[in-house]
């Protein structure tokens, strides 16, 4: 088990980093498609199954098939967009990351008291679909309903957006 | 309707699925080839004496479209003659890889020496070895060339791909084993 | 036994194919002649010298693509309910119809906008 | 190509000592000879014979030689089928080369081999001097018996069983014993 | 590297397609300009084939070129030696004997079905069908069995002579092709269970590449790809030639001139011309094959040994040729891919001064960027393999 | 365990961050975005073990669904943007403005 | 558990070796199955009845030259092939062939796990047509987006149905069930319809087969590979053909569970069921033409999501009602 | 008959009319040539058949047929049947081009099927087509030197070989088959020495 975090967590790391490092954009896609997996297994370790399983289906698998999709079509052979700008741009970035991460290590490190690593994980039982099920078709039936007003309103304006039928263009 | 005609398609295919096969197993079973087919050039014998036909006329040569074929003739030895003819070829080759087996020659050949035969399996690995000579065509020769070598190497009979089962009058004389 | 192992089984598996794809990749490049030559290394195009490099790509299904991202979702929320249908009984099935067709609307707004229609 | 011994060079030193065809290297002749995937490449009259070859009456397929690949990358052997322009002759190269080793050339067909009828200027006398062709097979087209018959030449040839009429063993690839 | 916006302003790319590529029916070289899929724009280059017979032709004598002419369309072989015969014999002022005209009909037809079934194989393969490709190619063989019978060469006869043919069908000929023409009925309808009616080809094929008749005409396309739009001209019923205007035979024309029509109207043409070679199989009465004019008819063997005369004129024949008065001649024929003709000059020698060929798929081929355009990518594949464009045809 | 991942969740946020300011293409910047929110979703998760509480899985469920719609729609701007300015970089977007 | 991990590795391997034994019969029964359905012989000169043909090929790819070309983005140019081939594999895991442990992976949400797998996968196919830099690559690869974006909606909505009567994501549950009730294709024969076409397309196979169609993209997104790298390719798509099938037999066949009350025998029922829809789909790719990639997204999102849509509904009503079994 | 039209056309315009082997030659001048082709297509000749090239160097003057000028571009005009009014007559107006200025005007707005056949005019024999749009080598390679169909282009041939050096030359050995000089028949004409049975 420790292992397994270690590792995760390490490969969470690396990918991530190089999901914001490399030039090449498509690589950097990949990377963080990598990311989004290995999170999916931390999810499933983390007791959260399904959750797991949708991160690596919906993130994975269809938005950054998207993403490098849409790279794809904008930069076809030189994807070798992600230039980084002017030095003193990156370090400010990099100084204001360092401190976002400061102060949320900060603030975990306050609310870890709450949680405590052997917390109530029995509740959870993996957080399978089936756990999930009436949690989110019962008490958060609304919100449910909500997203799904907003997915239409998504499909709306995407679709406005690329106005389709306009040519090729 | 259109789903009808997708599965007609189907059913087109099922039942050529358990039809027989219209494969020729070839190098296991022979090849039926017509008694016109245009193969390597025989040059036959008369039957009664066994001399030559090829009186070395060249008409053969000059019908050629693509220039396969040379001839050489030369007079024949009254006494011991070669052919049927005043004359003889001397040389007699054919360039079978600039042959097209249109069969120009044969029909240009005013003695009938130089036939069309049935050989089909010519391939062979060097140009050079594509010079098909008079003891090449004559109608002892059975055989392409590179079946008669190898059978020379192992010893065995030269194995036809083919098989005659009619009689071909032009090509009286020629045994195929 | 925790269900979890099972999860360790699927990545075990993963990794040991995973391991084969490699070697066998290796054994390939390992194992056959080396002659690369310009013209070999070159891309293919249909005998030619390669034509320029590709700039931009435009393909027009990726509205769909984008739209295939909100279904994903859509798919994704109905997995606890497919499993949970008959404790959630008709109260839920009617947050799942209502669920459904608001999607559903969504994709015939989207085909009558045109999203599925490329041809001239 | 560094330290580890490819199997051509190896193939060559074997050769050379004159103990070709171990074990392993009668398996490989083996795989390669009964996995003969050609590359399409039709041009004339030809061509429609190679397409015969592997129909439903002669079908190539038998010898484990149906899968034509469009790509020069995954196939084996080239048939030249039909005559060769001097137009179209650096793109025969160009696909030739784009084939990985070993490769080979099948010239099929008068005009491929010799240029046949058509001696004139629009056409290559002979594919043997633009690529190194392992067998001729003469015929105006070939038919597809033919065909297969040079497809088992090749397969001798493969096998290391090939020999001349001056009665020389052929190397199994003609590329390598020409450089090309 | 940023990539500069304005470099970026295109999104066209060119692609080659051919002269190596699976479908391009030979040695065509397409550039095509495609944006993503969309085929905006195609340029045919052609000549990667080109064997120069015009110039070899004008070297070999008019008997020689004989051996010529089936190669340069290799499906419909048989219509080349048909037409370029034509011509000769109107300059030498053959007369070709009746029997000799009718086998020379069955054979054409014989070999325009040979011609299609490569079309119907290989078009519907290129629209990702593998099946009918080989079951075309069974007929094929059959067809190609039988040529065997008569002209020993499968698909380069070298049967027709100036004046007639070579020599006669052999007995059991006629027997055969019966025997073939029986199960062929058959064989078409499977063809046409396998593709006419399918949502998946009519969706692929139906308002695919439409070519009005003015732009068909504009563009000199013939034979059936004309005939698609709707177009009423078949040589064979505009310019009759070998008595085929005594033949019962129905012209299938099409609608629209989309890749549909074309494929239909020549599965079409092969049931016509079956039928043509039923009629021509009940006219087959005996009698002679070639015009005996010892000018240009090679005499019979037997004759060698007995007449002086005979030989002298084998001898001329064999070596010098005949001689042709001079003059110029153009007969129109039908092949499978559209009117073909050859346009001779002779100028009183033995040798052709001039053949000019004009191939059907060289004009059809002019055709295709107008279908092309802005269709897809997969669709120009069909389109073309709807041309049924013979590269030795075009290139010559 | 938590803790691991809560710093874990912690520095994705903070490469994230880093990401939307230091990149300069607009869909580089659009991925850096959701790894910040995903680094979010990673603390959500772990809090969710922390009080067994399914709900806050099924809030990082809503997330999830949340993210794809952002990011059908912001493709669908970058595609629509690109489109018109054939460019994909934010300095070139901000002229827009001006 | 140490015991445990070295009983999953042997599991493992041994499918995996059996897979890919698979694979190479499958190329096999491949060529003699198109063949006779093309009224001709297929390989049949090596080996007995050919069949030695598989080994043959094998052995020629090792030792055939392998190619990087010159434009190639090297590292995806080879990570490319492994993923193809890793996720080509490896939705065979979670698939069960016979009672409890016959199955590598017995994962509670198995479904979840193949549909994750088979989107996965697209990535390896669509990352070597954009490596090749080549350009008919290039389409090929993009042209399996298009796939994906058609089928992979419908191919879940397909699988709803199932889960819905079953109320379970396991896959082992799944066969359970169907061995108490029936066969899903009888409960479920629209979900099997929609899922079976959708299945062709992820499979690549005939309707759908424009990623590779040789005839407009010479091979596809495939183009510039040689040697094992092609061969991973090869192995990938047609693993895809034989993992598509066995899923179809488990999701609407009963799976490993015998019919007619006959004995169980762990491997073999699945094997005949899944050979049924092997059959199936070289008898398809035998009759019918290709379609167009906006043809298929078409009627992917026309036809099979709203009419798996409207099934789902129907079928969650059913269950919702209280009629589950 | 359109046909017929177009031989009073020509006859009224002065224009050479040649009729013989049932092909009816008009020959054009080489400046009125749009003109002329216009009027034809006027008259209904909508369908262009073929374009062809002739290059007469070398033909034989006693034939009767006279050549003014080494080249000619003899066009093919069809009224087509089938289609429109069309009746299926045909003409082959020609011009002649001089070797020196080898120019002539293009159809191609005409009859746009004339794109390919001038094309290939142009590179088999030199002849360039004023305002044609696309005027490049169509069969030959871009850098392709000289006309091949041009009558003092060489054909080319290459020695087909034998063993032991021999070698057929196809030019020497067609020259020897026509008579004009001794060939490697060594066959003059008459008769040869015949067989004995
Ligand atoms: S068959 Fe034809 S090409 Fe061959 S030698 Fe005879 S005449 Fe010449
Ligand atoms: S084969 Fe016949 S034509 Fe040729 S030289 Fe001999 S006799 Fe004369
Ligand atoms: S050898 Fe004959 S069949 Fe082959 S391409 Fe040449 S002319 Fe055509």
């Amino acid at each position: 088990m420790i292992v397994f975090n270690l590792l995760a967590g390490a490969l969470l790391l690396l990918t991530g980093f190089l999901s914001v490092y490399l030039r090449n954009a498509v690589h950097a896609a990949l990377a963080l498609a990598a990311n989004f997996v290995v999170m999916g297994t931390v999810y499933m370790v983390l007791q959260a199954r399904f959750l797991g399983w949708v991160q690596i289906i919906v993130y994975a698998g269809a938005i950054m098939v998207l993403f490098v999709f849409v790279i794809m079509l904008l930069y076809a052979a030189q994807a070798e967009v992600g230039v980084d700008p002017l030095p003193w741009m990156r370090r400010a970035a990099a100084g204001v990351a360092l401190a976002g991460f400061l102060a949320l290590a900060y603030a975990f490190s306050a609310a870890r008291s709450a949680l405590g690593d052997k917390a109530a994980t029995a509740l959870l039982q993996g957080g399978t679909a089936r756990v999930l099920g009436p949690v989110l078709w019962d008490e958060w039936r609304y919100p449910v309903m909500l997203v799904a007003a907003l997915l239409f309103v998504a499909t709306v304006a995407a679709v406005a957006l690329l106005r389709p039928g306009r040519g090729t263009a | 309707m259109s789903v009808m005609a997708l599965a007609k398609a189907l059913g087109i295919t099922l039942r050529h699925f358990f039809s027989r096969p219209v494969t020729v197993p070839y190098p296991d079973a022979p090849v039926a080839i017509k008694p016109r087919f245009h193969g390597r050039h025989v040059l036959t014998r008369h039957p009664d004496s066994g001399l030559e036909k090829c009186i070395g006329c060249s008409l053969c040569a000059a019908a050629c479209p693509a220039y396969a074929i040379y001839v050489e003739p030369a007079e024949n030895d009254p006494e011991n003659p070669v052919s049927i003819g005043e004359r003889y070829a001397k040389v007699y080759e054919i360039n079978m890889l600039r042959c097209i087996f249109c069969g120009n020659c044969e029909e240009a050949c005013p003695t009938g020496a130089i036939v069309l035969g049935n050989e089909f399996e010519l391939a062979d690995y060097r140009y050079a070895d594509f010079v098909y000579t008079k003891e090449d065509l004559l109608l002892d020769a059975v055989g392409s060339r590179p079946q008669r070598r190898e059978a020379a190497r192992t010893g065995k009979p030269v194995k036809l791909g083919f098989e005659v089962p009619y009689v071909r009058p032009e090509l009286e004389g020629v045994k195929y084993e | 036994m925790d269900p979890l192992l099972e999860y360790l089984n699927a990545l075990i598996y993963l990794g040991i194919a995973a391991f084969i794809g490699v070697a066998m990749l290796l054994l390939g490049a390992l194992l056959g002649p080396k002659r690369p030559g310009k013209t070999k290394l070159a891309a293919y195009e249909s005998g030619n010298e390669p034509m320029g490099y590709i700039k931009r790509f435009p393909a027009h299904f990726y509205a769909v693509g984008l739209l295939f991202i909100l279904f994903d979702v859509e798919v994704a929320f109905l997995w606890p309910y497919a499993v949970s249908a008959g404790k959630l009984g008709l109260a839920g099935f009617a947050a799942a119809l209502l669920f459904t067709l608001v999607l559903l609307l969504g994709l015939f707004f989207e085909w009558r906008k045109g999203v599925m229609k490329w041809d001239r | 190509m560094g330290s580890v011994k490819t199997y051509e060079e190896e193939f060559r030193e074997l050769e050379r000592q004159g103990i070709l065809f171990t074990t392993l290297e009668k398996l490989i002749a083996w795989g390669r000879s009964n996995s003969l995937w050609p590359v399409t490449f039709g041009l004339a009259c030809c061509a429609i014979e190679m397409m015969a070859s592997t129909n439903a009456r002669n079908d190539l397929a038998r010898f484990g030689s149906e899968v034509f690949r469009a790509s020069p990358r995954q196939a084996d052997v080239m048939i030249v089928a039909g005559r060769l322009s001097k137009k179209m002759a650096p793109v025969m190269r160009r696909v030739y080369d784009q084939m990985p080793d070993p490769k080979w050339v099948i010239s099929m067909g008068a005009c491929a081999s010799s240029g046949g009828m058509f001696n004139n200027y629009a056409i290559v006398q002979s594919v043997d001097s633009v690529v190194p062709v392992d067998v001729f097979v003469p015929g105006c087209p070939p038919r597809p018996e033919a065909l297969i018959y040079a497809v088992m030449q090749l397969q001798k040839k493969i096998k290391g069983q090939a020999y001349d009429e001056a009665g020389h063993r052929l190397p199994p690839v003609e590329a390598w014993a020409r450089g090309a | 590297m940023i990539p500069e916006p304005k470099e970026l302003r295109t999104e066209e790319m060119l692609l080659n397609m051919g002269p190596q590529h699976p479908s391009t029916h030979g040695v065509l070289r397409l550039v095509v300009r495609l944006a993503g899929e969309e085929v905006l724009d195609v340029v045919p280059h052609i000549g990667y084939l080109h064997t120069g017979f015009e110039k070899t032709m004008e070297n070999r004598t008019f008997h020689q070129n004989l051996t010529y002419t089936p190669r340069m369309d290799y499906l419909h072989s048989f219509a080349h030696d048909l037409a370029y015969a034509l011509s000769v014999e109107k300059l030498v002022g053959a007369e070709v004997p009746e029997r000799a005209r009718v086998i020379r009909v069955m054979l054409n037809e014989l070999s325009r079905i040979a011609s299609h079934l490569i079309f119907v194989a290989t078009g519907l393969l290129d629209l990702g069908a593998m099946t009918p490709y080989f079951y075309a190619f069974r007929e094929r063989e059959t067809i190609l069995d039988l040529f065997e019978w008569v002209t020993g060469q499968r698909f380069h006869h070298n049967y027709i002579r100036i004046g007639g043919l070579k020599e006669d069908l052999p007995e059991e000929f006629p027997g055969e092709l019966k025997k073939f023409l029986d199960t062929f009925d058959h064989r078409v309808d499977d063809y046409q269970g396998l593709f006419v009616g399918s949502p998946i080809f009519e969706g692929r094929a139906r308002n695919v590449g439409v070519i009005p008749p003015e732009v068909a005409i504009a563009y000199g396309l013939t034979g059936g790809s004309l005939r698609a739009s709707g177009v009423n001209y078949d040589v064979r019923k505009a310019y009759p030639y070998c008595g085929y205007e005594t033949y019962d035979f129905e012209v299938p024309l099409g609608e629209r001139g989309d890749t549909w029509d074309r494929m239909v109207v020549r599965l079409e043409e092969m049931r016509q011309s079956a039928r043509i070679i039923r009629q021509a199989l009940e006219r087959l009465e005996p009698g002679p094959i070639r015009d005996p004019n010892p000018h240009f008819s090679f005499p019979p063997k037997e004759l060698l040994s007995s007449s002086m005369e005979a030989v002298i004129f084998h001898f001329k024949l064999a070596t010098e040729g005949f001689e042709v008065p001079p003059g110029e001649a153009y007969v129109p024929t039908e092949s499978a891919r559209g009117e073909l003709g050859y346009y001779v000059v002779a100028d009183g020698g033995s040798l052709p001064f001039r053949v000019k060929v004009r191939t059907p798929s060289f004009f059809n081929l002019q055709s295709l960027p107008e279908a092309a355009r802005g269709h897809f990518f997969q669709d120009l594949v069909a389109i073309l393999a709807s041309f049924d464009p013979v590269l030795g045809d075009v290139d010559r | 365990m938590s803790t691991f991942y809560l710093l874990v969740s912690a520095a994705l946020f903070a490469l994230g961050a880093y990401g939307v300011l230091a990149r300069r293409s607009a869909i580089l910047v659009f991925m850096s975005v959701e790894l910040m929110l995903n680094a979010a979703n990673l603390a959500l998760v772990v809090f969710a073990r922390g009080l067994g509480s399914a709900s806050a899985q099924a809030v990082a469920l809503l997330l999830i669904a949340l993210a794809a719609a952002e990011v059908a729609v912001g493709l669908a701007l970058v595609v629509a943007i690109y489109r018109t300015r054939e460019s994909t970089l934010v300095d070139d977007l901000s002229e827009l403005k001006g | 558990m140490i015991w445990q991990l070295f009983l999953t590795a042997v599991k493992a391997l041994v499918l995996i070796l059996a897979l890919l034994f698979a694979f190479a019969y499958i190329t096999w029964i491949m060529r003699r199955g198109l063949a006779r359905f093309q009224v001709r012989l297929g390989p049949n000169r090596v080996g007995p009845f050919g069949l030695l043909q598989p080994i043959a090929d094998a052995v020629k790819a090792i030792f055939k030259e392998d190619i990087t070309v010159e434009r190639a983005d090297r590292v995806l140019y080879w990570l490319a092939p492994l993923i193809a081939f890793t996720f080509a594999l490896a939705a065979f895991a979670a698939i069960p062939v016979g009672p409890d442990g016959w199955v590598v992976a017995n994962l509670d949400m198995g479904v979840l796990y193949v549909f994750a797998v088979s989107e996965l996968a697209v990535y390896g196919i669509f990352l070597a047509g954009w490596a090749s830099g080549s350009k008919y690559p290039l389409m090929g690869g993009l042209r399996s987006i298009a796939a994906l974006v058609g089928y992979e909606l419908a191919l879940g909505m397909a699988i709803l149905p199932v889960v819905l009567m079953t109320g379970s994501l396991n896959l082992q549950d799944i066969v359970a069930w169907q061995q108490k009730h029936g066969y899903l294709i009888l409960w479920q024969f629209p979900a099997f319809l929609v899922y079976f076409v959708a299945s062709l397309a992820e499979m690549s196979r005939t309707p759908f087969d424009f990623a590779e169609a040789e005839q407009e993209l010479v091979a596809g997104f495939h183009t510039e590979y040689a040697s094992m790298k092609f061969v991973s390719f090869y192995i990938a798509e047609l693993l895809h053909w034989i993992t598509g099938s066995a899923l179809m037999a488990t999701l609407f066949l009963g799976g490993w569970a015998a019919p007619f009350g006959l004995p169980e025998v762990p491997v073999l029922w699945l094997f005949l069921k899944w050979a049924i829809f092997i059959f199936l789909v070289l008898w398809i790719w035998a009759s019918w033409f290709r379609t167009r990639y906006d043809q298929m997204i078409r009627f992917a999102w026309g036809v099979l999501l709203p009419a798996a849509t409207v099934w789902f509904l129907i079928t969650a009503y059913y269950v919702a009602k209280g009629g589950a079994l | 008959m359109r046909r017929d039209e177009a031989r009073a056309y020509a006859l009224e315009k002065g224009l050479a009319v040649r009729e013989a082997h049932d092909l009816l030659h008009i020959v054009l001048p080489l400046d009125g040539l749009k003109a002329h082709m216009a009027a034809f297509k006027a008259m209904g000749f909508n369908y262009l058949a073929d374009v062809i090239g002739i290059d007469y160097q070398g033909y034989p003057e006693e034939t009767g047929w006279e050549h003014p000028e080494r080249f000619a571009v003899v066009y093919e005009l069809v009224s087509l049947p089938g289609y429109a009014d069309g009746d299926g007559s045909r003409i082959y107006p020609r011009v002649y081009v001089p070797e020196k200025r080898p120019e002539l005007d293009t159809v191609t707005d005409l009859w746009p099927s004339a794109n390919f056949p001038e094309r290939e005019v142009y590179d088999l024999f030199g002849l360039v087509f004023r305002g044609h749009p696309d005027l490049r080598r169509i069969l030959m390679p871009e850098d392709f030197e000289g006309h091949p169909l041009r009558k003092d282009f060489p054909l080319g041939e290459t020695p087909t070989l034998f063993n032991e050096g021999r070698y057929i030359d196809p030019e020497a050995f067609r020259a020897g088959l026509r008579g004009r000089e001794k060939g490697l028949t060594g066959w003059r004409g008459g008769r040869r020495k015949g067989e004995r049975r």
